[in-house]
C-alpha cells in the first residue's frame, strides 16, 4: 500500500515535470497534462475511440493468450530438455534482440492487412522473453523437487503438473509481465505502421495531423493500462509467493 | 586407545535379518574411457539389517549421494545388485522415503499441504490423509504452523516438514542424505532426538547420511566410514548403544571415544590420501 | 466491400469516395463499399490493396508506376486527382522569404526523399527558373515535423498540404501554391490488379461510376459534399468547407477519364526525383475499358 | 566449439536451406520471401554499390550514441536510485511496464526538443534502451555482497576507492547484462523510429524498399540488419559470459 | 564426570597479558523500545592473552559475528569498552586481521592478486609485495592456483585465499568467522591443521567462531561457550594443548572429552532454553 502511494507520488511528479516542460518549451506540439486529459474525457465520448479501441483490445487479448501460452509450453519443452534448450536459448535471444519492425513487411505479406498481421507481430514480441524466462526458471528449479517427486512415485504428467509449473511459476509471472508489455507494444508498433483501425493507427493519424493531444491522451492511456496490468501481475505474484 | 565397547564387525549379516543389500555395487557416470568419465562409488557390499539405525560418514563427493540414490531406486548400479525387502530395485520401491540434502518443502504449499502432497497423489481418501498428516506434523512440533508457508519457517522447521512428508507415507526404509547440514548445533541436537524418537516409534531402518562425525556416533547402531572418491567402507563401527537413548549419552565416555576414533579413522584415511597425490 | 484510398482521411483524395458512400451512389453503381483502408500514401497503399479482398485503389501515380517497375501485375483504370492546389509551400509570417527565388541558399523541408513534396518542390523551382540545387531539402518525416522544424528556424520554409495548411492558417505565411504556379497533372489514379479486372469486370466498372458519381454530386453541390467530407475526416465544419472551397477551382477531382498530357507532366517530375529513369509505355499500363461509357469518349 | 554449438549451426543451416527450398519450389511465392541466395546477393550488391553506405552509417552512429548515452545516463540514475530506497520502491513498478508504452509516440515531442534529424531518434532510443541498463544497475548494486564491504573497511579503503576498486568491479557482470540490452534496445530503438518516422537510415531504407515493391533491396537490407546484429550481440555475449563465469560459484 | 585436565576459569587475566580486552560490551540494533529493537549480545567480559588460540562457540543468532565485529572495529559497542593493544577500539585497528564467514575473496582478480590487494594499497614496494604475496600462495598451499580467478577454485581453496589475503599483512590479532563453514569435515580436518602451524609461525593471537564443537576441541587453547541471544558466555574452557599440537590430538583421550564436555554444555543450555519458552 505504502509503495502505490509512492508510485503515485511519482505519477503527479511526472505530471507536473510535464507541466513544467510545457510552459518551457512553450509549442503547441507539447500540450500540457491539462490539455491531455481534456482531450481523454473527450475521447472517451467518441465512438470512433471505442471503436479502434476495442480493435487495439482484441488484437492484444488474442496476442497475449497466445504468447503466454506459446511461450510457456515451448519453455517448459527446452526447459525439460537441456540439449534443446542449450541449443535454442542463443537464437531466441538473438531473436529478441533484433528490431522486429523491420520484418513487419514480412509478416504483412505473409498475414495480410487484417487482425491476423497484429495478432502475430504481438505475439512476435511477448512470445520469447516468456520463453526465456520460463526455460531458464525450469533449469534453475532445484533439482530436489524432481528427485522429490520421483520418490513419491509420480508420473511425469503429474510431476510437470503438481510440481514443476508451480515451482516455476514466479519466473512465468516475471516472464509474463514483460512479455504482456512487449506484446502491447507490438500490436500498437503493428497499428502504427499498417493499419486502418486500432490505437496504434489513431495515433499516427493524429500525429500527421499535429494532434498533439490526442497523441498524447491516447500514450497516456496506455501508460496507465499498462500499469494496472502490472499490478495485477505483480498482485499474482505476491499471491503466490507467500 | 582406550575404546572399549567398539567392535568391527564384517558387513555380511544372515539373510533372513537384512532388510536391504546392496552386492558390489558401484556406479560410473559418463561413457567408460570417455575423458569425464567420473567412478563415483564403490565396489559397496551393505547389509541393511531390519529396524537398525545406520549412519553414513565420508568426505564430500565420495558417493555418499549416490549410494543413496541407488538404494531409493532413483539411479541404477553399473555393476552389482541391489534388492530390497528381497526383491531387485528397479526403480523407487513402494515402502522407501527419502528426506533429501537440500530443503525440498514445496514453497506453494502450507506446512499441511506439504505434508499431504505425496498422500493425495497416491490416492489415500481425505479422512485418512487428515488423520495422518495431522499426527505428523504434530509429531514433528508443528502444529502452530500448519497453515504457514515454508518462508515464514527456518530452516529447521523445513526439514522438519520434509521429515513429516516422509513420514506420513508410512516408510519402512527411511534415507536421510545431511538433512541437518545447514542447522546450528543445537538444533542439531534437537532434531537428533526427535529422529530418534521418530526411529523408535515406527520402527522403521534408518539409513542417516552426515558429516559431523559426532552426531553419527551419537545417533547410530552402527557407523559406516567411506573412502574419499570412489567411496568404499573402510570401516564399519558398532556403537553399542541402547534402543531407548537420547542425546543425554553425550555425558557417557564411550560417546567421546567413539568421536575420537571416527576422527582417528577419518584422519587416516585423509593421510593417506595426501600421500597419494 | 472495401477498398484502398491513399492518406484517407488528410488529404482531400478520398474526398469523392466520402460522398459516394454517404450518398449511396455506389450502391445506386451496383457495389456495396462499406469501408475505406487508409494508409500513410505512397506503396503503402499498394501493398494494401494487394492484401485486400477486394484490390482496388486511388493511389499516387510514383507508386502505380514503381509497382509495375517492380514486376506487380497492375493496372491504371482511372484518374482520381489531377491538381496540385492542395501542396504549397509556407513560411514564418515574419521571415524574409517572399518568392520561391529567395530559397537559393537555404534550406526547404520536405516529407520524405523522392516523395511527392519534393517533387513538387523541384518542379516549381524548375517552372520559376530557381537554381535547384542551391536550395537545401531536408527530410522531416512528416509535414507536422516540418513545421516544427520551420518554427525552430532550423529550415526558412516547409511543405504543407491540405487540410492541415487551412488548419494552421493563421500561423504561416505561404511562399508559393503549387496549384497556381504548376499546369494541372495527374497526381493520383485508380488502380487494381489485372487478375482482379478480369473477374470482376463489372464489379470494378461500378465502383468506377460510383466514384465519378460522387465527384459529380461533390461539383453539383459542394457545401452538402463539405459536411460529408467534415464528418467522415473529422474535420471541423468551416475546415471542411474551405478545403473543398479551394479545390473548386482546380477542378481536382477527376471523374475518371484520362489526360496525357496531364499524366505524363507527373512523370517529368518524378524524372526530376529520380524516380522514373526510362521512358513510360502508358499503352501497357493504362487501361480505360472500365471507364463509364460517356467517359470513355469524352476524352 | 560445443556439441550442442554444432547441433545450432546444423539447426540454422537446415532452416535456412528449407526456406531456400520452399521459396525456390515456389511453396513460397518468390513475391512474398526471397530464397536466402538472393537476399545475400542482394546484399552483397548493396555494399559493393555504395548506395547505402550513407543509411549505413547513419544508424550505427545513432545506435552508438544511444547505448552510451542509455548506459551513462542509466548507471547514474540507478546509482541515485539505488542510494535512495524510498524513491525506488515507487519507481520500480514504473518500469516493470514500461516497455508497453510505445516511446515512437513521443517522437513530435522530441523533435521540439532535439530538432528533427538524429537527435530525436536518438532520444527515442535512449528512452527505450535507460530502463534496462537502470534496472541491472539497481540488481548489481544489490548483490554485492555485503561481505566485501566490510573486507573494504578492514583494508581500511576511502569511499572512492571503495566504489572504484570493489563496488564496481564487483558489480560489472550484472552492469554489463544491462548494457548488452541497451545495446540491443538501442538497436531495436533507432531502427524501429527510422522505419516509422524518418527520412535516413537502414530502417527507413527499408520501408522505403517496401514503399517502392523492391523485395530485393528490402530482404538485402533485413539480412544485413540480421547479420549486424548477431554479430554484436555474438561479441557482446561472449564478454557477458566471462564476466558471468566468475559469478558461478 | 571423567574429565581430568579440564579447568574452568574466570575470563579476567592480569592487564599485561592482555591483547585485546571487552568489559560489559553489549550490542542492540535499533532503537531501544521499539517493536524491532534486538538485544543481540552481552553483556560480554573477554580477555584475548597475547598470542592465544581462543575459539567461540554458540548457536546459530547468537551473536558470535556481532561479537567479532565489535572486535575489528566494525561496529560500535552499545555499552561497555572494547580494547586493542591497550587502546579503545574506534574503527578497524591496525594490526587486526579478519577471515568472514562469507567467501570475501574478489572474483575480478587472480588468486594472486586478490592476496597482493591489501599489501598494494597499503603501499608496500612492488619486491616485497612478490615475496610476501610467494610466500603466503605456497603456505596455503595455491602455488598451482596462483594464476586462477576464484570461480576456478572449490569453496575451500576461496576460503585459503581469504586466509592468504589475512595473513600477507601480518596482522598480530587474526579474527576468523566460520571460516570452514562450507568444508567437509576432511577439508576441515587439513584446514585446521595448517591454521595451527600459521598460528605458531606468526605466533599472533587467533579469535575462531565455528560452530563445529570438535573443531574447537582440537584447536584452541581455550574454548568459550555462548547462550543464545543474547549471547553471553556461560562458560571457558581450558583445553591445555601443548602449542606443538597437531590434528594427532584426535586419539588422544582428553579429546573425547572435551568434545562430550562441550556438547553436555550445549544441551544443558538447550534445554534450558526449551524450557523458558
Ligand atoms: N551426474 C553426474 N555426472 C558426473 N559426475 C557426477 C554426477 N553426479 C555426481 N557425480 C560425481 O560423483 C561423485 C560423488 O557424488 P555424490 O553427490 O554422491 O557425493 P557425496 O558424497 O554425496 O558428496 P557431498 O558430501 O558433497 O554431498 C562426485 O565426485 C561428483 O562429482
Ligand atoms: N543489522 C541488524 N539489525 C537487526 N538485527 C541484527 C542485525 N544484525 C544481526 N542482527 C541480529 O543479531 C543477532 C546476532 O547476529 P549474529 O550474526 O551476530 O549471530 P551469529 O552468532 O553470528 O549467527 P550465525 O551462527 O548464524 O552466524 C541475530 O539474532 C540477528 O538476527
Ligand atoms: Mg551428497
Ligand atoms: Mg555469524
Amino acid at each position: 500500500m505504502r509503495n502505490a502511494l509512492g508510485t503515485a507520488v511519482v505519477f503527479v511528479v511526472l505530471l507536473l515535470a510535464w507541466e513544467a516542460l510545457h510552459l518551457v518549451v512553450a509549442n503547441s506540439s507539447l500540450p500540457s497534462p491539462g490539455t491531455t486529459l481534456v482531450q481523454l474525457v473527450a475521447l472517451f465520448g467518441d465512438p470512433d475511440f471505442w471503436k479502434h479501441a476495442s480493435q487495439t483490445s482484441q488484437a492484444f487479448a488474442v496476442a497475449v493468450v497466445l504468447s503466454t501460452a506459446g511461450g510457456i509450453a515451448l519453455g517448459v519443452l527446452l526447459g525439460m530438455n537441456r540439449v534443446a534448450g542449450t541449443v535454442a536459448e542463443p537464437i531466441l535471444v538473438n531473436l529478441y534482440s533484433l528490431p522486429k519492425v523491420t520484418l513487419y513487411p514480412v509478416v504483412l505479406l505473409i498475414f495480410g492487412l487484417g487482425i491476423s498481421a497484429r495478432i502475430a507481430f504481438g505475439i512476435m514480441h511477448g512470445l520469447i522473453p516468456l520463453t526465456l524466462f520460463t526455460m531458464n526458471a525450469i533449469l534453475q528449479m532445484k533439482p530436489v523437487y524432481r528427485r522429490s517427486a520421483a520418490v513419491m512415485g509420480l508420473t511425469p504428467w503429474q510431476t510437470s503438473l503438481t510440481v514443476v509449473l508451480p515451482a516455476i511459476l514466479p519466473e512465468v509471472i516475471t516472464g509474463a509481465r514483460l512479455g504482456v508489455s512487449l506484446c502491447l507494444l507490438g500490436v500498437l508498433i503493428g497499428e502504427m505502421f499498417a493499419s486502418r483501425n486500432g490505437l496504434g493507427y489513431m495515433v499516427m493519424h493524429a500525429m500527421e495531423r499535429g494532434d498533439m493531444p490526442t497523441v498524447l491522451a491516447v500514450a497516456l492511456l496506455l501508460a496507465i493500462v499498462a500499469l494496472l496490468l502490472n499490478a495485477v501481475l505483480l498482485m499474482l505474484d505476491r499471491a503466490w509467493r507467500h | 586407545m582406550t575404546v572399549v565397547a567398539l567392535a568391527e564387525v564384517a558387513s555380511v549379516m544372515p539373510a533372513d535379518d537384512h532388510h536391504a543389500r546392496l552386492a558390489g555395487v558401484t556406479r560410473v557416470f559418463g561413457r567408460p574411457g570417455s575423458p569425464n568419465c567420473v567412478h563415483a562409488l564403490g565396489p559397496i557390499d551393505l547389509d541393511l539389517r531390519r529396524g537398525e539405525f545406520f549412519s553414513v560418514v565420508g568426505p564430500s563427493g565420495c558417493g555418499k549421494s549416490t549410494l543413496l540414490d541407488v538404494l531409493a531406486g532413483l539411479a541404477k548400479p553399473t555393476e552389482g545388485t541391489a534388492e530390497f525387502e528381497g526383491r531387485p530395485i528397479d526403480g523407487v520401491p513402494a515402502g522407501v522415503g527419502v528426506v533429501f540434502q537440500e530443503d525440498a518443502s514445496f514453497p506453494w504449499l502450507t506446512v499441511a499441504d506439504n505434508v499431504a502432497f505425496g498422500l493425495r497423489r497416491a490416492g489415500v481418501d481425505a479422512a485418512e490423509v487428515t488423520r495422518r498428516v495431522d499426527y505428523a506434523v504434530g509429531f514433528m512440533g508443528l502444529k502452530a504452523f500448519a497453515g504457514a508457508y515454508p518462508a515464514q519457517l527456518s530452516g529447521g522447521m523445513r526439514q522438519r516438514v520434509c521429515i513429516a512428508r516422509t513420514l506420513v507415507m508410512q516408510p519402512r526404509l527411511i534415507l536421510l542424505d545431511e538433512p541437518f547440514g545447514a542447522l546450528d548445533q543445537q538444533t542439531r541436537l534437537l532434531m537428533g532426538d526427535e529422529l530418534l524418537r521418530l526411529w523408535r516409534e515406527t520402527s522403521a531402518t534408518v539409513l542417516l547420511i552426515t558429516h559431523a562425525l559426532d552426531e553419527a556416533a551419537m545417533l547410530s547402531d552402527r557407523v559406516g566410514v567411506m573412502s574419499a572418491r570412489p567411496g568404499v567402507f573402510i570401516d564399519v563401527l558398532e556403537t553399542g548403544w541402547d534402543v531407548d537413548r537420547d542425546s543425554r549419552i553425550v555425558s557417557h565416555p564411550r560417546f567421546g571415544d567413539l568421536t575420537g576414533h571416527l576422527w582417528e579413522k577419518l584422519r587416516a584415511e585423509s593421510l593417506k590420501h595426501m600421500r597419494e597425490n | 466491400d472495401e477498398i484502398s484510398v491513399t492518406q484517407w482521411g488528410t488529404s482531400m483524395y478520398g474526398a469523392p469516395y466520402a460522398v459516394a458512400m454517404a450518398e449511396g451512389l455506389f450502391k445506386k453503381a451496383g457495389v456495396d463499399i462499406t469501408s475505406i483502408i487508409g494508409s500513410g500514401g505512397g506503396g503503402t497503399t499498394v501493398r494494401n490493396l494487394l492484401a485486400s479482398e477486394t484490390p482496388y485503389g486511388d493511389v499516387a501515380i510514383a507508386a502505380a508506376l514503381a509497382a509495375q517497375r517492380q514486376g506487380l501485375d497492375v493496372i491504371i483504370v482511372n484518374t482520381g486527382t489531377r491538381s496540385t492546389a492542395e501542396a504549397s509551400l509556407v513560411t514564418m509570417p515574419d521571415s524574409p522569404i517572399k518568392s520561391l527565388k529567395d530559397l537559393e541558399g537555404k534550406k526547404v523541408a520536405i516529407t520524405s526523399p523522392k516523395g511527392v513534396s519534393e517533387m513538387l518542390l523541384l518542379m516549381a523551382l524548375k517552372a520559376e527558373g530557381v537554381d535547384a540545387s542551391k536550395v537545401e531539402r531536408v527530410a522531416s518525416g512528416g509535414y507536422v515535423n516540418g513545421l516544427t522544424m520551420l518554427e525552430q528556424g532550423a529550415v526558412a520554409a516547409a511543405a504543407l498540404i491540405e487540410p492541415l495548411s487551412i488548419m494552421r492558417a493563421a500561423k504561416y505565411r505561404t511562399v508559393a501554391n503549387y496549384g497556381k504556379i504548376l499546369p494541372p497533372m495527374t497526381t493520383s489514379v485508380g488502380i487494381t490488379t489485372r487478375a482482379f479486372a478480369q473477374k470482376n469486370p463489372d464489379k470494378l466498372k461500378a465502383i468506377i461510376a460510383g466514384r465519378a458519381a460522387g465527384v459529380e454530386a461533390l461539383y453539383a453541390d459542394p457545401a452538402k459534399a463539405a459536411e460529408i467530407v467534415g464528418k467522415a475526416f473529422k474535420l471541423e465544419p468551416a475546415i471542411a468547407k474551405v478545403a473543398v472551397d479551394n479545390m473548386l477551382g482546380p477542378r481536382m477531382w477527376s471523374t475518371g477519364g484520362f489526360d496525357l498530357t496531364e499524366m505524363d507532366r507527373t512523370v517529368d517530375g518524378l524524372r526530376l526525383i529520380g524516380e522514373v529513369t526510362g521512358p513510360v509505355d502508358w499503352t501497357k499500363l493504362v487501361d480505360s475499358s472500365y471507364l463509364p461509357a460517356s467517359i470513355q469518349g469524352k476524352k | 566449439m560445443t556439441r550442442e554449438g554444432w547441433i545450432r549451426l546444423l539447426v540454422i543451416a537446415a532452416a535456412v536451406g528449407a526456406l531456400e527450398i520452399a521459396c525456390r519450389t515456389g511453396w513460397i511465392p518468390m513475391t512474398v520471401v526471397l530464397p536466402p541466395s538472393a537476399m545475400a546477393t542482394s546484399l552483397w550488391d548493396i555494399l559493393v554499390s555504395g548506395t547505402h553506405w550513407n543509411d549505413i552509417l547513419v544508424s550505427l552512429r545513432s545506435v552508438v550514441a544511444a547505448a552510451v548515452i542509455a548506459v551513462v545516463l542509466g548507471f547514474l540514475v540507478g546509482a541515485v536510485i539505488h542510494a535512495a530506497p524510498v524513491v525506488r520502491g515507487a519507481v520500480e513498478p514504473l518500469l516493470a511496464s514500461y516497455y508497453a508504452v510505445p516511446t515512437f509516440m513521443f517522437y513530435p515531442v522530441f523533435i521540439i526538443l532535439f530538432g528533427v534529424g538524429p537527435g530525436a531518434i536518438i532520444a527515442i532510443a535512449v528512452l527505450l534502451a535507460i530502463v534496462s541498463m537502470i534496472s541491472a544497475t539497481l540488481v548489481g548494486l544489490d548483490r554485492i555482497p555485503t561481505v566485501l564491504g566490510k573486507t573494504a573497511r578492514i583494508m581500511r579503503l576511502g569511499p572512492v576507492e571503495r566504489a572504484l576498486e570493489i563496488s564496481l568491479p564487483a558489480a560489472m557482470p550484472y552492469l554489463f547484462t544491462g548494457i548488452k540490452l541497451s545495446v540491443a534496445y538501442a538497436f531495436i530503438g533507432v531502427i524501429a523510429s527510422e522505419f516509422i518516422l524518418s527520412g535516413a537510415g537502414m530502417g527507413y531504407a527499408i520501408a522505403y524498399a517496401y514503399n517502392n515493391f523492391n523485395n530485393r533491396e528490402m530482404y538485402g537490407l533485413m539480412l544485413l540488419i540480421v547479420l549486424v546484429v548477431t554479430v554484436v550481440n555474438t561479441a557482446l555475449d561472449t564478454v557477458d559470459r566471462r564476466l558471468q563465469a566468475r559469478l558461478r560459484r
